[in-house]
């Protein structure tokens, strides 16, 4: 894959593109999910902030494993959808259904353990541990080890931090970090930093994964490698992956379902190909492109 | 007649701590540090004035000016020769060295001054205001005090709201580097917050020792720290908060000793703080900054 | 005389040699960009030339004076602005009183006024957000707000550190249209870009950095045929 | 290729982090045993031998709130509040269990646990209104509690007769007590105590208080802790109980300061509330932030030294405590200051192996 | 620090320990025990006599960690007796020391029942064993606040009584409750009795209200003086005028610089010692005091040069020899102070000793009167 350049990928990518196929509750998901529980289902989900409406009748479903894209104009609402379904705020309307369980009452810890795990649109490492240690504490609810033994060293911590370096590493590996294990997170050159970031939420074992921006201040040829990151996971991992990013050539390239959201609300919903040509979507947020996408 | 006596005498303490507190805000608001030297100023205020008056014989009016101009004058130069190094400094290195500070005032003072008690004359020497007979007496440095802090107050309201310096300190209180980009002198914006910060210390100082006369190294450490507590009760960084939460807590502090008892009046006091933050975490008048993800 | 001459720059940070002897020009009326990958010291370069940061060596001349030794604050009121990497506006100040701020050095409030115009000309969605502080918008608007206070300081030399980044495409246009017609305007602009395609396009001249150094350097239209930097910065 | 650097890294960081905790346990040690030494020998002046348990004390004092400040990130400046709880419910405690047990090294050893149990669920009953808040605001209600503290012991009267022990929140006269001793006599402490505490039990304390931190820091839970301190949100997105793992570190902090405490004043004759106001939280603050925040072993230096610092300069008795003064504000300022800390980071890198990949680390891991 | 010492430690100097606040808000009393001693040890070395002194004076800011700390300091010096410490608390701290130690301590100052030990409170409890080393120079607070109500109860000084004293304080509160139990036998009306503590002693507004509003026409305020010069500036200032009486903490308040002394116009106290008195003693020694530091000499100066001339007296009664050490010192010095022992000084006549550490000396009730003490009598 690594001899390929950015375009022959995006090319062979879209060559095998899933056929998108609708649900009753007008979404789309891969037809390979069509029989599985979605990951993610919302249904009239809406926030205000002091009577702005930053999110309004938000109706989305990702498939079991489905890459969807969530785009939109600065402002629209993006980032406050993935801290809905990570319950960063409560909703003031709707609901959320994390592989059919409902997320009301929940909190961020609560959310996470259920399920879904997050990227940061501006990078939040544990900056001053080792790489390792911030994937260790991705694992806290993966590898169990409690506080007295560790405290008088017995046996079953030993065992615990064993299997939480193993398992560190292997997710290290698994995007070539290994090397880093030992250096200190906020050392890290930017595009480490966020692929750390993904690392950490991958140990928390999530069967949704979001990312927001995940691309944001990487030139062409990283965002390709970035690219074969995501779907690596989807395939690998066996999981849903919903991303946030204004570079087309990502969401186009990788996203199966994508939703345009504008001021709030959902102005678009369909595969990148419907989402390219929508007149809606061009005028609002894709502007005339004079460039080949 | 008993809870008139009290309210006033409260009203009498709370607005010292009122004029201190604004003193911290000010200075906390802007360099976002915690001076603990604040109350040490105020104690070199009080001893200035007091050589001024007993030593040098000037008239009490002069003493004062003498007092703030020295004040002014050391919290420059403490600013430049401990706190200016520090820019970059974690807040608790620079909070480490505020203590410092603190200490070697109190020590310098105990050198020279000595460690006896100073008695200090009041710098009011108008009659006491007697109503109802006689029954309940307001002395004129309780006017006095209540008039300066309402002075302080609108002005540093006036100041910090709507001139040019104002708003440059408050763009330097949030990102100095960005400050620097607008072309504000961060460093020069800086002291001029302790300099106002430390000449209100030293008007403090006059008013407390005139209200409470007595005058030893350490008599600004108590006050300070009560102070710090009515900032935070106002909000700290809130201007109209630290009044109020001066005032509130000296009418408290006040009622306590005279209806609960003087043993349990700091206890309560502080109690006090505690519930106020639980209820409003960010103090009465202080505005929730919420961190957005 | 150019309007901004470097010189061999060197800067460190504490151990760190992040830019090895950079040298550059930017011509009055120019648009000039820097471009490179993550790390390559851009950012570092943008904040020296601004005073931010102290070099170790070289020079740093604007308008044929040298800016060593001078602080920050001065440079700006010399006719240089940077908006900076990360938006880094005032969170808690309107989005009005941080445009205002971006004017701190001028004294006239007319012009001042009439720049406050242009900018939510430009930027309507600020216009919008006038009294909203600046901790709750958006990315985007964010760095819309940090380019127009950045602007409000009416520059001659304007230095943009990635402005398109967290940008909606159809606001990378935007912003790239607004660069435009400042330049059109006279004003001079060095920017610092990801987006390499777009940077070069409208770009006059173009420096490419690679890990501290000026690896090519040239008209900007040559740069973006080149295959190298097809290649490295450009996807293919 | 990357799997042969990191299974290689793996095991030379454990022992890296290893080796940093047996120094400082050797620190420790070889304190013992010069002070032992010297004692034997007839050097130790009384000036220092006196010394011995409160530096003890304080150590352990500054280690326990390492923990607080240094490890997971929170200000407080009420740490000596846990102290003296853990004083007071341990001079108590020592004189009950002395009537049950003997006036032995049993019953001390149980009050020093007894003491560390009361003062955690001080920490605990406190914590829960202080853990609901942050940064400079828990600050302010740490000092506040630790105010409130000193307080309400002020107000305590504890004594013991046959009948047991009685309580009073008035006066001495309402304990209704007949015969027996007044053990806490209100804002005048308790005096007559039984000076148990002695130099080898505060290094065994010591040991057992840098045992508990640094186990504590290198575990799942530590590890939780420190995520918190370094990014909350980020830490409560991968599902990590935010509120618990502060509030494990207050709680465990408040009870080392707890069995701290009871060392302290049972070192001493008579002990008073006052002795644990605002400025001894200061001075234990004051020794973790020179110490380097997280680092327990620049803790123990650094309370050890700066205990001593004052008493070594007796000698010039009026400047002494200016001079202190000056110390701090230059420590902090020469610490901070670019060129020399370059200087020192660049004598550091000459003895380190050079890192392999990007850049050198800064900063540095809370592990030691 | 320490004061002046004579010629390097020799075998022929006794060396004499000093300890007492001489920084900080009690430092006005460290400094005159300080300076009362040196007085008395200079003047017995420049007699030349066969007891030659080396005196040396460390600070305790008025902490007892810190009075350890300067006690063990002064062990280090080569300590023999001990002269201090000047306040109760950290007195209490150090005599736990000396008594394990073995070392003749003897108290200018420091009042409370606990320096010395084994003696019961006013509510019959006991808090400290006995310490059989040491003594006091000063009337314990018990006996001055018996002393004072018997004073008021005698003298009818005031019909309704008010009290303020500082709870923190072992000495303040020790004074004011044998006060009140001496009060109710001799029939005083207690109308209003009010605290405060160490950290809260800025402002009296509520206490003096509370007197006010119960109408005592005296206040009795068993504290420090530096409280003291508040309380009588706020009194003045909300127009309420009593009458005011204090015990030994009480001198020292015309030194207050600032304190307007007409406030202190009829304030009574207890004292054993005033430096206005006429007698030879007296004179001669508030003399040598002014030339030697410039000051009028308070009670505890002359406590602390009674102390030295004890001292002096029982080192030549019993034959001590500087080469002797300071156990052995101790053991002769304690069996002789209680052996029938009296002293005749600046602070009373026939003064003698109790194997409870107390002093027995009559206590004189004195009135400020035209800005200088008057005996009351
Ligand atoms: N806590 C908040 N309080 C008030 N307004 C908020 C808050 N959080 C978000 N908003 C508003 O909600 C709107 C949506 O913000 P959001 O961050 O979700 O945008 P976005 O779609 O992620 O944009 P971008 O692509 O620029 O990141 C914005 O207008 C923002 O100002
Ligand atoms: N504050 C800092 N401390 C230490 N090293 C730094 C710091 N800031 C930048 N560096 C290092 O200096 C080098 C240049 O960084 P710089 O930010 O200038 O790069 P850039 O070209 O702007 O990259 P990007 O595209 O990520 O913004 C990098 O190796 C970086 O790690
Ligand atoms: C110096 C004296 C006022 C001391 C007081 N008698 C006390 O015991 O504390
Ligand atoms: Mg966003
Ligand atoms: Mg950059």
């Amino acid at each position: 894959m690594s001899n390929m350049t950015a375009s022959e990928r995006h090319a062979a990518e879209r060559r095998e593109r899933t056929k998108m196929v609708p649900l009753p509750s007008d979404s789309i998901v891969p037809e390979r999910d069509v029989n599985e529980r979605p990951v993610l289902e919302c249904r009239h989900l809406g926030i205000e902030f002091g009577g702005l409406k930053a999110v309004d009748d938000f109706n989305f479903t990702v498939g079991k494993t489905e890459i969807a894209g969530l785009i939109g104009p600065n402002g629209a609402g993006k980032t406050t959808v993935f801290n809905l379904l990570t319950k960063v705020y409560n909703p003031t309307h709707g609901m959320v259904m994390l592989d059919g369980q409902d997320t009301a009452g929940m909190d961020i810890a609560a959310a996470s353990r259920a399920g879904v795990a997050r990227t940061f649109q501006n990078i939040r490492l544990f900056s001053s541990l080792s790489v390792e240690d911030n994937v260790k504490i991705g694992l806290h609810n993966q590898i169990k080890e409690h506080t007295a033994p560790a405290v008088f060293r017995l046996p079953s911590y030993w065992k615990a931090e064993k299997q939480m370096h193993e398992r560190a590493l292997e997710l290290l590996d698994f995007f070539d970090m290994g090397v880093y294990a030992n250096h200190v997170a906020g050392s890290l050159p930017y595009g480490a930093q966020r692929r750390l970031e993904i690392v950490r939420a991958l140990a928390t074992n999530p069967k949704l994964l979001l990312l927001d921006e995940p691309a944001a201040g990487m030139n062409p040829s990283e965002t390709a490698e970035l690219m074969d990151n995501i779907r690596r996971i989807r395939d690998e991992f066996h999981i849903a992956v919903m991303l946030i990013e204004h570079d087309m050539d990502l969401v186009m390239g990788i996203c199966e379902g994508i939703a345009v959201l504008n001021f709030g609300k959902i102005i678009a919903k369909g595969t990148p190909e419907q989402i390219q040509s929508n007149p809606q979507v061009i005028e609002a947020y894709l502007g005339k492109q004079d460039e080949e996408a | 007649m008993g809870f008139l006596t009290n309210l006033i005498n409260g009203l009498s303490l709370g607005s010292v701590y009122a004029i201190i507190a604004l003193g911290y805000t000010m200075v906390y608001g802007i360099a976002k540090m915690l001076n603990f030297a604040h109350g040490d100023i105020i104690m070199v205020g009080g001893y200035v004035c007091f050589c001024a008056v007993n030593y040098l014989g000037l008239p009490t009016g002069v003493g004062v000016l003498l007092s703030i101009v020295a004040c002014t004058v050391l919290g420059i130069v403490i600013e430049r020769l401990a706190y200016k190094p520090l820019r970059n400094a974690p807040s608790l290195d620079v909070l480490i060295t505020a203590i410092g500070v603190s200490y070697f005032l109190q020590n310098a003072a105990l050198l020279i001054w000595g460690s006896d008690t100073k008695s200090f004359p009041s710098v009011v020497n108008l009659p006491s205001v007697s109503l109802f007979d006689g029954q309940l007496v307001v002395s004129a440095i309780t006017i006095v005090t209540v008039i300066a802090g309402v002075v302080v107050m609108v002005g540093l309201t006036m100041f910090t709201g709507k001139t040019r310096m104002g708003k440059a300190m408050r763009a330097c209180s949030e990102d100095r580097g960005a400050a620097t980009l607008m072309g504000i002198n961060v460093n020069s914006t800086i002291s001029l917050t302790f300099a106002i910060g430390s000449g209100l210390a030293a008007v403090a100082g006059v008013l407390m020792c005139s209200a409470y006369p007595t005058l030893i190294p350490t008599t600004g450490s108590l006050p300070g720290i009560k102070a710090f507590t009515a900032a935070v009760i106002g909000g700290i960084g809130s201007i109209p908060g630290a009044f109020v939460g001066g005032l509130v807590l000296g009418v408290i502090e006040i009622f306590a000793k005279a209806y609960v008892g003087t043993q349990l009046a700091d206890a309560i006091v502080f109690g006090v703080l505690i519930v106020v933050l639980l209820v409003k975490p960010s103090g009465l008048l202080g505005k929730t900054v919420r961190e957005k993800v | 005389m150019s309007i901004l001459h470097v010189e061999d720059l060197n800067v460190y940070y504490g151990s760190i040699h992040a830019v090895k002897g950079i040298s550059f020009d930017v011509e009055e009326g120019e648009i000039v960009t820097l471009i490179g990958a993550n790390g390559a010291g851009k950012s570092t370069t943008l904040n020296t030339v601004a005073g931010l940061l102290k070099p170790r060596e070289g020079k740093v001349e604007f308008e044929g004076e040298s800016l060593l030794g001078i602080p920050p604050h001065k440079i700006v009121s010399r006719g240089m602005a940077l908006c900076p990497e990360g938006r880094r506006v005032f969170l808690q100040m309107s989005v009005r009183d941080n445009l205002e701020m971006g004017a701190f050095t001028r004294t006239n409030s007319a012009e001042v006024a009439d720049s406050l115009e242009m900018v939510f000309e430009r930027f309507p969605r600020l216009k919008e957000r006038e009294g909203q502080s600046a901790g709750t918008l958006s990315g985007g608007e964010q760095q819309m707000l940090a380019m127009g206070r950045a602007l409000m300081s009416k520059p001659r030399l304007l230095m943009l550190d990635e402005p398109s980044m967290g940008l909606a495409p159809i606001l990378v246009q935007e912003i790239f249209n607004i660069i435009k017609a400042l330049h059109d305007a006279g004003t001079t602009v060095l920017l610092v870009e990801q987006n390499a395609r777009m940077a070069l396009s409208i770009a006059d001249r173009a420096y490419v950095l690679e890990t501290g150094k000026v690896s090519m350097s040239g008209n900007a239209a040559d740069l973006a045929n080149d295959e190298r930097v097809k290649q490295a910065y450009l996807g293919g | 290729m990357a799997e042969t650097t990191t299974t290689a890294a793996a095991p030379r960081r454990m022992s890296k982090r290893l080796q940093s905790n047996l120094i400082t346990y050797g620190i420790v040690v070889a304190f013992f045993v010069i002070m032992t030494a010297l004692d034997a020998a007839g050097i130790l002046t009384n000036s220092l031998a006196g010394q011995l348990v409160p530096i003890c004390a304080y150590v352990c004092m500054a280690v326990s709130l390492n923990l607080v400040v240094g490890i997971s990130g929170e200000l407080s400046l009420g740490h000596a509040g846990f102290m003296s709880v853990g004083a007071f419910s341990g001079v108590v405690a020592f004189s009950v269990m002395g009537g049950i047990v003997g006036n032995g090294l049993l019953a001390y050893v149980l009050a020093l646990i007894i003491a560390a149990l009361i003062a955690a669920v001080a920490g605990f009953v406190i914590g829960i209104p202080v853990m609901r808040l942050r940064g400079d605001y828990l600050a302010i209600v740490t000092l506040a509690f630790g105010e409130i503290i000193k307080n309400i012991l002020n107000n305590l009267y504890v004594g013991l007769d046959a009948n047991g022990l009685h309580f009073s929140l008035t006066d001495a006269k309402s304990l209704g007590m007949q015969g027996g001793s007044l053990l806490i006599n209100g804002p005048q402490g308790a005096a007559g105590i039984t000076k148990m505490s002695t130099f080898a039990i505060g290094i065994v304390l010591v040991l057992v208080t840098v045992t508990v931190v640094l186990n504590l820091v290198n575990s799942r839970t530590g590890r939780a802790i420190m995520s918190v301190r370094d990014n909350r949100i980020a830490a409560e997105s991968v599902g990590i109980n935010v509120t618990k793992y502060r509030m494990i570190a207050f709680v465990v902090a408040a009870a080392l300061a707890g069995a701290a405490g009871c060392f302290y004043a049972m070192g001493y004759s008579s002990i008073v509330p006052k002795k644990f106001d605002f400025n001894t939280s200061i001075l234990v603050l004051v020794f973790v932030v020179l110490g380097g925040m997280g680092n327990v072993r620049g803790s123990i230096i650094s309370a050890a030294v700066l205990t001593v610092l004052p008493e070594m300069l007796r000698a010039i008795s009026d400047w002494r405590m200016l001079i202190y003064a000056v110390v701090l504000i230059l420590v902090m300022i020469v610490s901070n200051n670019p060129t020399l800390h370059q200087f020192f980071e660049a004598l550091k890198a000459k003895f380190r192996r050079p890192v392999k990949v990007g850049r050198a680390e800064k900063g540095g891991e809370a592990d030691e | 620090g320490n004061s002046g010492s004579s010629s390097a430690g020799s075998s022929t100097t006794f060396k004499l320990g000093n300890i007492g606040p001489l920084t900080g808000a009690a430092a006005i009393y460290g400094n005159a025990t300080k300076n009362g001693a040196q007085l008395a040890v200079d003047e017995i070395n420049a007699a030349g006599g066969s007891i030659q002194f080396e005196h040396n004076c460390q600070d305790d800011e008025h902490d007892p960690e810190k009075s350890v700390n300067a006690y063990n300091n002064l062990k280090d010096w080569g300590l023999q007796v001990l002269v201090g410490p000047t306040t109760t608390n950290p007195c209490v701290a150090v005599s736990a020391e000396t008594n394990s130690d073995n070392v003749f301590e003897l108290t200018p100052s420091a009042s409370s029942n606990d320096v010395i030990g084994g003696q019961e409170d006013a509510d019959g409890n006991v808090t400290t064993a006995r310490k059989d080393n040491v003594f006091q120079m000063c009337f314990t607070d018990p006996n001055q606040g018996t002393a004072s109500a018997q004073y008021l109860a005698k003298k009818q000084l005031g019909t309704k009584i008010a009290v303020i004293y500082n709870n923190s304080d072992a000495y303040s509160a020790g004074v004011y409750k044998k006060f009140e139990a001496e009060a109710a036998n001799q029939g005083l009306q207690i109308v209003s009795t009010s605290t405060f503590t160490d950290d809260n002693a800025t402002d009296f507004s509520v206490q003096l209200n509370d007197a006010k509003n119960n109408g005592a026409d005296l206040v009795f305020l068993p504290i420090y003086y530096t409280p003291a010069a508040l309380i009588l500036t706020q009194a003045n200032g909300m127009g309420y005028a009593p009458d005011f009486f204090g015990c030994d903490g009480m001198d020292g308040i015309l030194t207050v610089e600032g304190f307007d002394t007409k406030l202190a116009e009829g304030l009574m106290l207890l004292t054993p010692f005033v430096a206005t008195a006429t007698d030879e003693k007296t004179s001669a020694f508030t003399k040598a005091y002014k030339d030697a530091y410039g000051d009028e000499p308070i009670q505890f100066a002359a406590d602390a040069y009674d102390c030295v001339y004890v001292v002096k007296e029982l080192l030549e009664k019993t034959g001590c020899t500087p080469d002797m050490s300071a156990s052995d010192i101790c053991d002769k010095l304690k069996a002789a102070i209680v052996d029938g022992y009296t002293y005749s000084g600046l602070t009373g006549e026939n003064m003698s000793w109790k194997d409870t550490g107390e002093v027995s000396k009559e206590p004189k009730g004195m009135v400020i009167k035209d800005g200088v003490y008057q005996p009351l009598d």
